[in-house]
């Protein structure tokens, strides 16, 4: 077969497993030249360690992978970016305190001892005028944008004339602005030749931008459509395996003026932990029965709004009062007194400790109060019990108290956080992007949960990217944009462009 | 004048009690800068002092020694890169495994070393520039062990900050993930600066052998490992100011013995406190 | 004809003992605080130990770097394997000495420094304050800037003795000279040793002597070009042209009366504290740029303090304070000696 | 060409990592063996020695005792730290203080019974060992000062402290100016056992043994710990106070480390003396590391590390050996468990690859 009519990419019976799981069982997966391919699936699936796999980065059991006609030594990231394998990933791989020039001279061939950094500048920013991906080349990555940052991590690949590009979620993280300039770019690429491969959970993206559609499901490959064979429904109906309940809410319905603001916050400054400034000024008010969804872009302050309604972290300046009170820096545990749930973004990091067990963890809160303190003694039986009907109430799987929270999964740890959080009887409940990363039965369960707290008069402050999946349960929402919020808005007063342009910092006319 | 050749002598003193955890300190940079802490420099510094002694003792050569003494320490990090680069052990273990390891080996192989008199550096006075009035006597006319460390200084700072290995080094340590994805050999760069970090510590012990003085005693190196790898810190992991930090030190040390023989009545078991105290008094105030 | 002597001697002595000897042959352990190659006390200790196994033929055991902690324990097992004497060459291990010394009654034990007796525990020490006076006249009349470096390791009494005993030698000479001591509060680390040398030779101190084991000190003086008084064992041949003269000791010969004195079942717990008359103490040869004068001075001092005839520590002296410590023709006596913790007029530094 | 691959076990491996400890101090003793064959002496006789001497007999017994008790108060002291990743390496130093506060109790009121004095010790050493962890633990928990340097510094200054205190205010008026302070009176005195020197030092240890095992296994504040220590985001926002706890933890380790020292100059000196550790707060870390923080264990490794000091000593007494040897075997103890360790965490494949 000639070189040119090999495909970009080629995995012949891929299998891959984890501890307890297979990822990946026997899958087979093609990408064309010149081709944007997508792939769709729901968590779980297979597709990042897909890519894990493809890239080099994880050793399969069983199974053979080519890059451009090239068969991959097994384990090898270098030899797949040596093929001309470029990957974009979710997380960036980039290392904060570096400028973009330092950063994207790594991996490159070392040619002189010395940093010669002014002509690889020179390069970047002509790529970066070519493909329309500008950054500033000598600025350290912790200062950048996420967008600007993704750049960083293209101008890599394109700097190297990576001929197959894979990009992990690219859009997630994006304002719709830098979302088209992001396309107008793949589709550049796509024209002079080079093959893009896209993981997304947007199917309307999908259906928009790509070539070929690949579904998973379970660790296989279920199909390979063209496009235009593929509509929003299809897809869905490919990716699950099972059935779910597609529950509608009635949402708007909960304009509960006449109650005092659950939460306040007024005029509130935080900095983050480098010290940028990620709120200014901002106003806030979260009332019972509600739920309040604050839309934007990641990276725009909402980290440091979830963690500023939890006495997570400090306030420069303004106050924070929970059911009147003022709890303006009082550490978390006078807001966990006071009535405040959070399911934090992070389920491993901030929300989980992943080597204690389930019980253990949906104790976490319980230590501090009364339920199982016998003294100084913790009381276990009361735990066990306890835990045991959460399992149940909340279908966490495995349904087994001595199971650590690391081994559980996305869904599952999601779970175990809310039953942990909703068991304190919180009147507010601060959820950060509970729905990231779930699969469609879970999140909808997560939904009807948040959902049912507000109905029973709680409030919860619902921090979320997807704005049509928050419009979803949001009674009302703000916008948030660099530091400070728009709105708030009643659910159906603006139309989805509104809330896009809201999102991108421009102004309603 | 007197008091201006008391302090000449004084900065002199200083420089040279700071030539060894200079010397420990930068390599500890190093090997920091790659992602890994090595608690071991005392004990690599040990070996090294031994190594470097028996080598010129038995050669004749200072110079032999000196290379002897560093490749010692960079052979005892090998340990340390083995167990906590190759099979992922805890850093913190490895580390005092390798400082009670070090002076435990140390005094079993130096056991007939001790009390022999053996070649040393000699002080090299730079022409014109040691004739300088306070900086001349103060940096050169120093030994070429002292000479080596100062330039090791800037030299560190070109590596780690202006040339291109220096660059993986410290992408490696401050994202491994992401130098790996870019094809830098996160566990070839820790190997590599783990060892040249141990070779600087095996330098620095030699340094009190050869240079410092001109013998060898079982636990010579008396703790000054442990507050070179403190040193790290003070410095904030950038060579100048570890420099200043070591000197610093140095001078504390030798500035007390001299209060002692100016005829201060402090009691001296406060004095020989006094570096302790202020390293973490340093600490408290960084 | 000392070599003849003592071959002799011991000949008898093994003919006169020798049944017994064989039943129950003499196993002598030591028990050091330093490393023996610390070039100072523990050193000389271990030259007597391996002075005796060669010359008596009695076999010897001992154990290195022992700290306080570990003391009792680490005589107990020298007791259990049935070693006697057991020497004890440190002040620390007094207690733990005695505490061993109770369990075992037929066992002899010597604690070297200390001042507790037992009914088989003696005492031993050697009068090193003669020695130091010596060379406390060489330095004094050696001196050009009448300032002496003292280069010392902990203020216990018999680092402070040695340092006013050298100070009278010093003053006896040349009444304009101070002292100046350093202390380092170790006695190996020899990089201090040298560093305090150093801080010595800044204030102008043109004499340098020590008193700590290794030979950090010496360097410094060597270096520097100034003279060196070593101490504990010869130490000129590390720095001939600096080293004046050394303080020695020459443990060897209690250790011989005491092991015959073991071996002949002669032996009681006395407490010997011995100097210059028995041969314990002494200095090594002058070097050759030490002035006839000097060495004609000190030669003579030495033969009074062989001959008994000197005294050291003879009033009148004042204290650093200037209190008087002995009266115009009071002599201290022993107990004085041992507990002696204040400096005497003339040394700059603290006592503490 | 074929090359390794590490895969983490998805299991632990049978017998666990107490097997693999096992295991990997005999690989140890094989390898000093192999060094005392290498320099020359005989490997099986010196290992009889070490047996013989450290379990041949009561007495030989009861010293390895003895000296496991200090190992095993600071093994449990420090792992009241290490659980929550703070690593305290100051045990020595805190050992000091606690020496120093136990002997100010027993100076300054040496008229005390028994049965009030005993306690009192305990306190003042309890208060001596607290105090001096509580400088690092302050700053760790409000300025994040790099406690290992704090406490390893402040190691340093105990020592001087106390060279300090028995050179200057507390010496001995009858020791001859020598630096010890007086002996303590006898209801200062850690009943022994019969006529060994196993003292009251060794059932405080076991008691502390059962105490930690229930503070981490039951108490609120030890779940707490290890929760921190697990994940201190995650605990922080579950409303647990981090920084207290910080400061808590490093004092409790302080506070039983100061124990250390009490029971050693109650127990053993019966006065206050320089050198009344040769570093057991340094020894005390690996002995915590190899029984992974587990107090039962510590008592298995503290006893095996009593018996390893004691029959190295031996080995100089009766052949001559050089005391580093001690040192040495443990450093190789320790690089074999971390290997082993790893044979715990990862299995290794090994990947053939065409170039």
């Amino acid at each position: 077969m000639p070189a040119e009519k090999t495909p970009a990419i080629d995995m012949q019976g891929i299998v891959k497993r984890f501890p307890g799981v297979t990822a990946l069982a026997g899958l087979d997966f093609q990408v064309g030249r010149g081709e944007i391919h997508a792939l769709v699936g729901e968590n779980g699936a297979g597709k990042s360690t897909l890519m894990q796999v493809l890239s080099g980065r994880l050793v399969p059991e069983e199974g053979e992978v080519s890059i451009l006609g090239r068969r991959m030594p097994k384990g090898s990231p270098k030899a797949a970016i040596e093929a001309g394998l470029g990957m974009v990933y979710q997380h960036f791989k980039l290392a904060p305190s570096l400028t973009v020039v330092e950063n994207l001279l790594l991996g490159r061939q070392m040619n002189s001892f010395r940093l010669k950094l002014d002509d690889l500048a020179q390069k970047v920013e002509a790529l970066g005028k070519e493909y329309k991906l500008e950054v500033p080349p000598h600025t350290q990555v912790w200062k950048l944008s996420m967008g600007e940052r993704q750049r960083v991590e293209i101008l890599r690949l394109l700097l190297y004339d990576a001929r197959v590009l894979v990009f992990d979620e690219p859009t997630t993280i994006l304002t719709p602005q830098e979302t088209l300039d992001l396309v107008k770019a793949l589709r550049f690429m796509r024209d002079q030749g080079r093959s893009v491969v896209f993981i997304s959970h947007k199917l309307e993206e999908v259906l928009d931008l790509a070539d070929r559609i690949t579904i998973l499901r379970q660790g296989r490959a279920v199909t390979t459509l063209n496009r235009g064979e593929a509509d929003k429904e299809s897809l869905a109906g490919l990716m699950i395996a099972g059935e779910w309940e597609q529950v509608s809410y009635r949402a708007g319905q909960g304009q509960r003026d006449e109650h005092a603001p659950l939460l306040e916050l007024e005029d509130v400054s935080v900095r983050d932990d480098q010290g940028i400034l990620r709120l200014k000024d901002l106003d806030l008010s979260l009332r019972p029965g509600e739920i309040l969804g604050v839309a934007g872009v990641a990276g725009n302050g909402q980290r440091e709004l979830a963690d500023v309604c939890c006495g997570a972290r400090t306030a420069e300046k303004g106050s924070v009062k929970v059911k009147g009170r003022d709890l303006t820096n009082k550490g978390p545990f006078a807001y966990i007194k006071a009535g405040v749930g959070y399911v934090p973004e992070d389920r491993h990091t901030d929300g989980s400790i992943g080597i204690l067990n389930l019980m253990e963890n949906l104790m976490l809160k319980g230590v501090l109060d009364r339920r199982f303190k016998r003294g100084p003694w913790l009381d276990w039986p009361a735990g066990k019990k306890h835990t045991e009907s959460l399992i149940l109430e909340y279908d966490i799987r495995p349904p087994d108290p001595k199971a650590t929270a690391g081994s559980l999964s996305g869904g599952n740890l999601q779970k175990l956080l809310l039953a942990r959080e909703l068991d304190q009887k919180p009147k507010i409940l601060v959820a950060a992007y509970p729905l990231r990363g779930l699969d469609l039965a879970s999140a909808s369960f997560v939904e009807k949960v948040l959902r049912n707290h507000a109905d029973q008069g709680g409030a919860v402050l619902l921090i979320s990217e997807d704005a049509s999946q928050m419009l979803n349960i949001a009674d009302r929402f703000v916008v948030l944009f660099r530091g400070s919020t728009k709105g708030p808005f009643g659910n159906g007063e603006l139309n989805p462009t509104q809330i896009g342009l809201l999102m991108a910092g421009e102004e309603l006319k | 004048m007197p008091e201006l050749s008391f302090i000449t002598d004084l900065l002199a003193a200083s420089i040279q009690a700071g030539t060894p955890l200079l010397l420990a300190c930068l390599g500890e940079i190093i090997t920091e800068r790659s992602g890994n802490l090595n608690l071991g420099a005392e004990g690599m510094m040990l070996v090294g002092a031994m190594t470097g002694f028996a080598t010129a003792y038995f050669t004749g050569s200072p110079v032999l020694g000196a290379i002897a003494g560093s490749l010692a320490g960079c052979g005892m990090s090998l340990i340390h890169a083995f167990l906590t680069v190759s099979l992922q052990a805890s850093q913190v273990v490895s580390g005092l495994g390798l400082t009670i390891f070090g002076i435990g080996l140390s005094g079993f192989l130096g056991v007939n070393l001790v009390g022999l008199k053996g070649p040393g550096f000699a002080k090299i006075p730079i022409p014109f520039l040691s004739d300088i009035p306070i900086i001349g006597p103060v940096f050169f006319n120093q030994d070429a062990l002292v000479y080596v460390a100062l330039l090791l200084v800037p030299l560190t700072w070109y590596y780690l900050f202006r040339s291109r290995p220096g660059l993986s080094v410290r992408a490696v340590g401050e994202n491994p993930s992401a130098a790996d994805a870019w094809g830098e050999s996160v566990a070839k760069i820790r190997y590599i600066h783990v060892l040249m970090g141990g070779l600087l510590a095996g330098l620095a012990g030699a340094y009190l052998s050869l240079g410092y003085t001109h013998m060898w005693m079982e636990n010579m190196v008396a703790g000054r490992g442990w507050i070179a790898v403190a040193l790290v810190i003070f410095g904030f992991w950038h060579p100048f100011k570890a420099a200043a930090g070591a000197f610093l030190f140095g001078g504390v040390g030798v500035l007390q013995l001299r209060v002692q023989a100016a005829g201060a009545h402090i009691p001296s078991s406060l004095l020989v406190m006094l570096p302790y105290l202020l390293t973490v008094g340093v600490l408290i105030l960084i | 004809m000392a070599c003849l002597c003592l071959a002799l001697a011991l000949g008898l002595c093994v003919s006169a003992a020798g049944p017994a000897m064989a039943k129950d042959k003499v196993k002598a352990a030591w028990v050091y605080v330093g490393p023996i190659g610390d070039h100072g006390w523990t050193y000389a200790h271990n030259q007597g130990r391996l002075a005796v196994e060669k010359e008596l033929g009695v076999e010897t055991a001992f154990m290195e770097s022992v700290s306080e902690a570990d003391a009792e324990r680490v005589i107990m097992n020298f007791a259990r394997r049935g070693y006697s004497p057991i020497f004890t060459t440190s002040f620390g291990f007094m207690d733990p000495t005695l505490a061993v010394a109770k369990r075992f009654p037929n066992l002899a034990f010597m604690h070297c420094s200390g001042f507790k007796r037992a009914k088989n525990v003696g005492t031993y020490f050697g009068r090193m304050y003669q020695a130091r006076y010596l060379t406390g006249l060489i330095a004094g009349m050696m001196t050009k800037t009448n300032k002496i470096g003292y280069v010392n390791a902990f203020p216990i009494p018999e680092c402070i003795r040695l340092a006013n005993a050298f100070t009278i030698g010093v003053r006896e000479v040349n009444p304009k000279a101070k002292v100046h001591v350093v202390w380092t509060n170790s006695w190996i680390d020899t990089a201090k040793g040298k560093d305090a040398a150093k801080a010595l030779l800044s204030v102008d101190c043109d004499v340098i002597t020590q008193g700590i084991d290794p030979p950090g000190p010496q360097e410094a003086a060597a270096e520097a070009g100034k003279w060196f008084i070593g101490w504990d064992s010869d130490m000129a041949p590390m720095a001939p042209k600096v080293t004046l003269t050394s303080t020695l000791w020459n443990w060897k010969v209690l250790y011989t009366k005491l092991l015959k004195q073991v071996m002949d079942g002669t032996w009681k717990p006395e407490d010997y504290w011995w100097g210059m008359e028995k041969g314990l103490i002494d200095i090594a040869p002058l070097g050759s740029m030490v002035p006839e004068d000097v060495k004609k001075l000190v030669m003579a001092r030495r033969q009074e303090l062989k001959e008994g005839k000197f005294t050291v520590f003879k009033g009148p002296i004042k204290a650093q304070d200037g209190s008087v410590l002995l009266k115009k023709g009071q002599t201290a006596d022993d107990k004085t000696l041992l507990s002696m913790t204040t400096f005497i007029e003339g040394i700059v530094g603290s006592a503490k | 060409m074929i090359r390794p691959v590490l895969i983490p076990r998805e299991k632990p491996l049978p017998g666990g990592a107490f097997l693999v400890s096992i295991v990997s101090i005999l690989a140890a003793l094989l390898a000093t063996l192999l060094l005392l064959y290498v320099s020359g002496v005989p490997p099986f006789k010196a290992m009889n020695e070490i047996v013989m001497g450290t379990f041949g007999d009561w007495y030989s017994l009861s010293e390895v005792i003895v000296k496991t008790t200090p190992l095993l108060i600071c093994g449990l002291a420090v792992s009241l730290a290490f659980t929550m990743n703070i690593w305290n390496i100051g045990a020595e130093g805190q050992l000091y203080l606690g020496a120093i506060g136990a002997s100010w109790v027993a100076l300054a009121f040496p008229g005390l019974p028994a049965w009030v004095m005993i306690p009192a010790m305990m306190i003042g050493g309890m208060l001596g060992g607290l105090l001096w962890a509580l400088g690092p633990a302050l700053l760790k928990a409000k300025i994040q000062v790099n406690e290992i340097i704090t406490t390893l510094m402040l190691n340093y200054v105990a020592v001087h402290l106390v060279e300090f205190m028995v050179f200057g205010p507390w010496k001995d008026p009858t020791s001859f100016g020598f630096p010890m302070t007086p002996v303590f009176s006898p209801a200062a005195e850690l009943p022994a056992l019969g006529t060994t020197r196993v003292h009251l030092g060794l059932v405080i240890g076991l008691a502390l043994v059962v105490l930690v095992f229930f503070l981490f296994k039951k108490s609120r504040l030890g779940f707490t710990m290890r929760a921190i220590g697990a994940n201190r985001s995650a605990s922080r926002l579950s409303g647990m106070p981090v920084s207290k706890t910080i400061i808590i933890s490093l004092c409790l380790s302080g506070a039983v480390a100061g124990l250390a020292g009490m029971a050693e100059v109650a127990g053993i000196q019966h006065r206050l003396q320089p050198g009344i550790s040769p570093g057991y707060g340094y020894t005390a870390i690996i002995v915590a590391w190899l029984a992974r923080l587990n107090p039962w264990a510590m008592v298995v490794v503290s006893f095996l590390f009593g018996a390893l000091l004691v029959g190295g000593e031996l080995l100089q007494i009766t052949m001559k050996v050089s005391a580093h040897l001690a040192m040495l075997i443990q450093g190789l103890v320790l690089f074999f468990v971390l290997a082993g360790d790893f044979v715990g965490r990862f299995r290794v494949r090994w990947i053939k690859e065409e170039e």
